[in-house]
């Protein structure tokens, strides 16, 4: 069993108005120190083992994980721990 | 919390271990009666949430008795999922409110979404489709950050879980004061309208039936919820965080159309949601109604985590779980309903003859109690009761008013306190209009929801002024229900009857349990002579934090019928030119009133009075009026007295003003909270008729259209201000409290 | 005329359009399931507002990969018209059938409440009823709603007339007040505000009842042409 | 300046129906292999430099970023590269 870990954010230039909305309340919180906050998500994957994992990840991420037009991806695979 | 049942049934007696799970030493003796044996691990956990206040109404049963609960058209009163009235042409709607308050103290989103799941969920197990959601809600004060977050977190949940669902939310309350700065006040009300031959009830009948599990896997979710809501929230409410469960509103969609095609199937026997103590209290209640017994095997169940034991399984609960009781051999027909949407059903047990409710696990029965014992032998507790030492004092004070120097500077602080601010910022956010039903939208006095294919709609308000009720229970609860039927009349619809959310202190603080018979009395008082019965309801005890009880809250929800979508009134104004009239006198009433806060900090003295047969014929009067065409705009008068409803009723950006003038003492006439009062507007050709027909109507002025409000006492002008402006300081303060730092 | 209003689990604007084009514009009309469902024999496809799978990952991202989405792909290439309402709109961009995409509201929340939206194109088979720079009244009922494309996409928006309604007072950030959009074709609209829910005065408005009657009308007009 | 990401998590027994919908929809287009998926978010911080950062970070999260009620987090810190 793998774990694949999808990283997945909102490409430079589309706006990010939760980040903003969250380096906001950190500064008046009294953070000011906080510059800039993005927010991104992503997804952990159990996946069974079998040959080619890293390219059926890229399409599971290219047909729905992800969205090309506002986000990119990224994905890490390691050894899934025991449950 | 404990979680094994390795502990053996004399260690739960020797150290009282049933009271780290809300019994009470006598409970536990009654329970060893019953059973004529020490009960185990996973009995006592059962016994524990099904007495619990919440599903047993072990304390307010007794007062619950005193509430009119019948009338010719009620199809169904309390003890259902929810209660039922005809309105004709084969139709019936059901509704029932419920409160999720101490989860939404403890994780407000959470809280409140899984709060409006399970009303729903009591809405479509009963067979109807829910076609409309209303919330009542109170906050502390808007002047910390845990109240603003409280408040933003909750109306976020609500919208969350009701807009995905497909119900609209159609429009609710707020109320804001100090009393519930820690234990905010989260009730939920579902309305769902129904074929009388489609209506479902919760029974596990015929000896040999199946009982079939809906929905999604069962997890450790919330478990002893129940006896969660029933208890105090105190300073420790953090340890018991592991209470609160998730929602998932799609989940939910799915089960509402998966039980609405079930319940056309004649394979199903009986249904119901698995709310509070889940599994357990659906099961129990189910044989309980039907007179039977029922058997399960919790291998059956399915599970979402590892490892899960019977106690767990008993108590879990998981949100949007369903129990069905479906004919022998037809179990197939219902599993595939539920796999067309991509839900599981499994046969879990079957009904029994045998009354009892036996529980299996690992080829073991780890539970084995008489079914009544749980439902119905719940054991009642007649509290004692002693009148509050406030409120011999409070009747002490004479009614006087307050000294007001700028009655325009006055109106334009009340207009935004947030009690009165517009709540636009909340209702904006809920989905209102889905299901192209929702005739009037939040922010009137009533919603109205037509009924397609009839020339019908519904009216839908909740109200509850805790100050007054506060200040004298018996009146205040009177006042919570006219309050009510004015707002259901005001849009033009006779009530139809009413469920009640009773949120309350500490009841076995004798004060508190006074309050609450008190206003319990007054509420069935006025539900006699307003004709409106109670159908459903709930209650929510021990709403108390840092030692103080929450103000009494017994809120109303009720329901109105429009036998015309002519009839629907709206309450502001429409057309310059109209007279306005107001009904009623005007006394000096100032206890617990807007005014009394703004200017004191607090509420006392008495609260204003109510006479119901005046009430009763002021409301027929005016509804009379509606119907016969003669009334454009209809409002009652309500917190911050008639300067505040004025000021409400040109706030509708038609660009309107209004003309008034009024005669006796200036604060008096302006801001006195004397209820039984409205204001409406009438056509200049239909002053004559209307006057004839409402005797205690007096003319006070004209709606214009310079976007003025000007209202003078005896001739002298004491208000004189921009429509806009003083618009603008109503719908912006809510969101200004919202943003300014604490 | 015979509409297909696709039902998506958690689609929950579903009856209304159903009620919209069915009842109050007597069209035929059927509610039709997203699995197991043909639909050849239908004029004009109607994706309905809702939460399609609780809009969890991105809202229509999951309704976007099902196999009815191949259907009405074929059904769009052939011309025909489709219409995206609200989560119907996020899933036409989702499929990529309209370019694009939808973001959370600028202002982070839900809201519903009436818009005024300005006609800017008439020429269409979904708005020549209307007048171009008409102001019509509209629901809105989103919180992800904020129309977001790339410059490029946005001149090409222009350039081919393809920005169908804007709105008056953007209420929810979206790129030039784009409320709208059809592709390049005009055979698929997409948009957030809900004209099913603008069918009848009683309920606040009934401009969108001249959005089904173009593309009716249309639908006749080319039926007699064939004919 | 450095770059703080915060990953936050649902607690280990929370439903996460996101996850599951996702799982669901994956198998559906055909990825049987994958046997479950959680979602998660992250949240990347541009934070000036300054003595004391993990504590300081630990109140953000504990006040604003995550719901102790119901989630988790861990972070990391790195030099942030220039912009
Ligand atoms: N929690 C809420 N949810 C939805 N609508 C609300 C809520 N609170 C208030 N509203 C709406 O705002 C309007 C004003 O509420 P309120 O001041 O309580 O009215 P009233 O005094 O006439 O009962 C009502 O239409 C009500 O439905
Ligand atoms: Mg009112």
């Amino acid at each position: 069993m793998k774990k694949v870990t999808v990283y997945i954010t909102l490409k430079q230039g589309v706006l990010d108005p939760q980040g903003k909305a969250i380096q906001e309340s950190l500064n008046s919180l009294g953070y000011k120190e906080v510059e800039e906050a993005r927010v991104g998500k992503f997804i952990e994957l159990q996946v069974e083992e079998g040959p080619d994992l890293t390219e059926r990840v890229t399409v599971m991420c290219d047909k729905l994980l992800a969205n090309p037009v506002i986000e990119e991806y990224r994905f890490d695979v390691e050894e899934a721990e025991a449950l | 919390m404990l979680q094994t049942h390795d502990i053996s049934p004399e260690q739960i007696e020797r150290d009282k271990l049933y009271r780290e799970m809300g019994l009470s030493d006598q409970e536990f003796e009654m329970i060893k009666d019953i059973l004529k044996r020490l009960p185990n691990f996973t009995e006592t956990g059962i016994f524990s949430v099904m007495w619990s206040e919440h599903c047993s109404y072990k304390t307010s049963k007794p007062l619950l008795r005193k509430f009119p609960t019948k009338a010719s058209h009620v199809l169904q009163g309390p003890g259902e999922g929810a209660g039922i009235i005809d309105i004709g042409d084969n139709q019936a709607v059901v509704f029932k409110i419920e409160s999720h308050n101490h989860p939404s103290a403890v994780e407000p989103y959470q809280g409140a979404a899984t709060g409006v799941g399970g009303i729903i969920r009591d809405v479509f197990s009963m067979g109807a489709r829910p076609i409309a959601s209303m919330n009542s809600l109170r906050f502390g004060n808007l002047n910390t950050d845990r109240t603003k977050y409280l408040f933003s977190e909750v109306v976020n949940g609500i919208a969350g879980y009701g807009n995905c669902v497909g119900v609209p939310t159609v429009g609710g309350e707020v109320q804001f004061d100090d009393s519930y700065e820690d234990n905010p006040l989260v009730n939920a009300m579902c309305i769902g309208l129904i074929n009388h031959d489609e209506i479902q009830k919760g029974i596990a009948a015929g000896v040999g039936n199946t009982i079939l599990y809906a929905g999604p896997p069962t997890g450790r979710d919330g478990i002893h919820g129940a006896t969660f809501a029933s208890d105090d929230l105190g300073e420790d409410a953090a340890k018991d965080r592991p209470a609160v469960q998730v929602g998932d509103p799609f989940m939910e969609k799915l089960l509402i159309e998966a039980c609405l095609e079930v319940i056309h199937s004649d394979a199903l026997v009986g249904m119901q949601d698995m709310g509070a103590a889940g599994l357990t209290s659906s099961a129990s209640e189910m044989a309980s109604k039907a007179g039977t017994g029922l058997e399960m095997n919790l291998d059956l169940v399915p599970q979402r985590e590892q490892h899960m034991t019977a106690y767990e399984m008993m108590l879990s609960e998981s949100q949007e779980r369903m129990l069905l009781c479906v004919k022998k051999g037809r179990e197939q027909e219902i599993i595939d309903i539920f796999e067309k949407y991509g839900l599981k059903a499994v046969p879990v047990g079957e009904v029994i003859e045998e009354k009892v409710f036996r529980i299996k696990h690992h080829g073991e029965v780890v539970a084995d109690i008489p079914v009544d014992s749980l439902a119905d032998d719940a054991p009642v507790f007649h509290m004692p009761s002693k009148e509050a030492a406030y409120y011999k004092e409070f009747q002490k004070i004479e009614n006087t008013a307050p000294f007001v120097n700028d009655h325009a500077e006055i109106l334009k602080q009340l207009l935004q306190q947030p009690t009165i601010a517009s709540k636009e910022w909340v209702y904006d956010q809920y989905d209102s209009m889905v299901q192209t039903n929702t005739v009037v939208t939040p922010g009137s006095d009533s919603a109205v929801v037509r009924i397609k294919g009839t020339d019908k709609a519904l009216a839908i308000t909740t109200d509850c002024n805790s100050r007054y009720i506060y200040l004298d229970p018996e009146t205040g609860g009177k006042i919570a229900v006219a309050e009510a039927t004015r707002n259901i009349v005001c849009s033009g619809a006779k009530p139809l009857g009413l469920t009640d959310g009773l949120n309350f202190g500490n009841p076995t603080n004798p004060e508190v349990f006074w309050q609450m018979e008190k206003a319990v009395e007054g509420m069935s008082e006025a539900c006699e002579v307003l004709e409106a019965p109670v159908i459903s309801g709930n209650v929510s005890l021990y709403n108390q934090s840092k030692g103080k009880s929450i103000y009494p809250t017994p809120i109303v929800g009720m329901v109105g019928l429009h036998e015309s979508l002519e009839h629907i009134t709206p309450s502001f104004f429409q057309k310059a030119g109209d007279a306005i009239y107001l009904i009623g006198h005007t006394k000096i009433e100032f206890g617990g009133s807007e005014l009394q806060n703004l200017l004191d900090g607090e509420y006392k003295g008495k609260a204003p009075a109510i006479d119901l047969e005046v009430e009763a014929t002021r409301q027929k009067h005016l509804l009379e009026a509606i119907q016969s065409g003669l009334i454009v705009s209809a409002h009652d008068l309500a917190e911050g007295g008639l300067a505040v409803a004025l000021a409400e009723s040109v706030f509708a950006g038609k660009g309107l003003g209004a003309d008034v003038h009024l005669s006796g003492e200036a604060t008096v006439e302006l801001f006195s909270e004397t209820q039984s009062r409205f204001i409406v507007t009438v056509k200049a050709e239909d002053q004559a008729r209307f006057e004839k027909e409402v005797k205690d109507a007096k003319q006070i002025g004209v709606v214009t259209d310079d976007q003025t409000l000007s209202i003078t006492v005896n001739e002298a002008a004491v208000i004189q201000e921009n429509v806009n402006q003083l618009e603008k300081l109503w719908r912006e303060a809510i969101p200004c409290l919202l943003k300014s730092k604490a | 005329m015979k509409f297909a209003v696709i039902v998506f689990p958690g689609s929950n604007c579903d009856r209304d359009m159903y009620h919209a084009v069915k009842d109050v514009l007597k069209t035929e009309a059927d509610l039709v399931w997203y699995e197991g469902s043909n639909l050849e024999n239908y004029d004009g496809i109607l994706l309905p507002g809702g939460f399609s799978y609780g809009d969890y990952l991105r809202c229509g991202a999951v309704a976007s990969t099902s196999d009815i989405m191949k259907q009405i792909k074929v059904h769009a290439a052939k011309g025909k018209p489709v219409l995206g309402v609200c989560n119907g709109f996020q899933i036409l961009t989702e499929a990529g059938l309209l370019p694009g995409a939808l973001l959370r509201n600028e202002k982070l929340s839900f809201m519903c409440h009436q818009e005024p939206l300005v006609v800017e194109n008439n020429e269409t088979i979904f708005t020549a009823a209307y007048d171009k720079g008409e102001v019509v009244h509209f629901p809105i009922a989103h919180g992800e709603g904020n129309y977001f494309c790339d410059e490029e996409t946005l001149k090409e928006l222009k350039a081919n007339n393809q920005i169908v309604f804007t709105y008056q007072n953007n209420p929810n950030g979206s790129v030039e007040d784009i409320a709208g959009i059809m592709n390049k074709q005009g055979n698929v609209l997409g948009m957030m505000p809900h004209p099913e829910r603008a069918v009848e005065q009683l309920l606040g408005s009934d401009d969108g009842l001249r959005l089904f009657q173009s593309m009716i009308q249309n639908w006749r007009d080319m039926y007699a042409a064939n004919a």
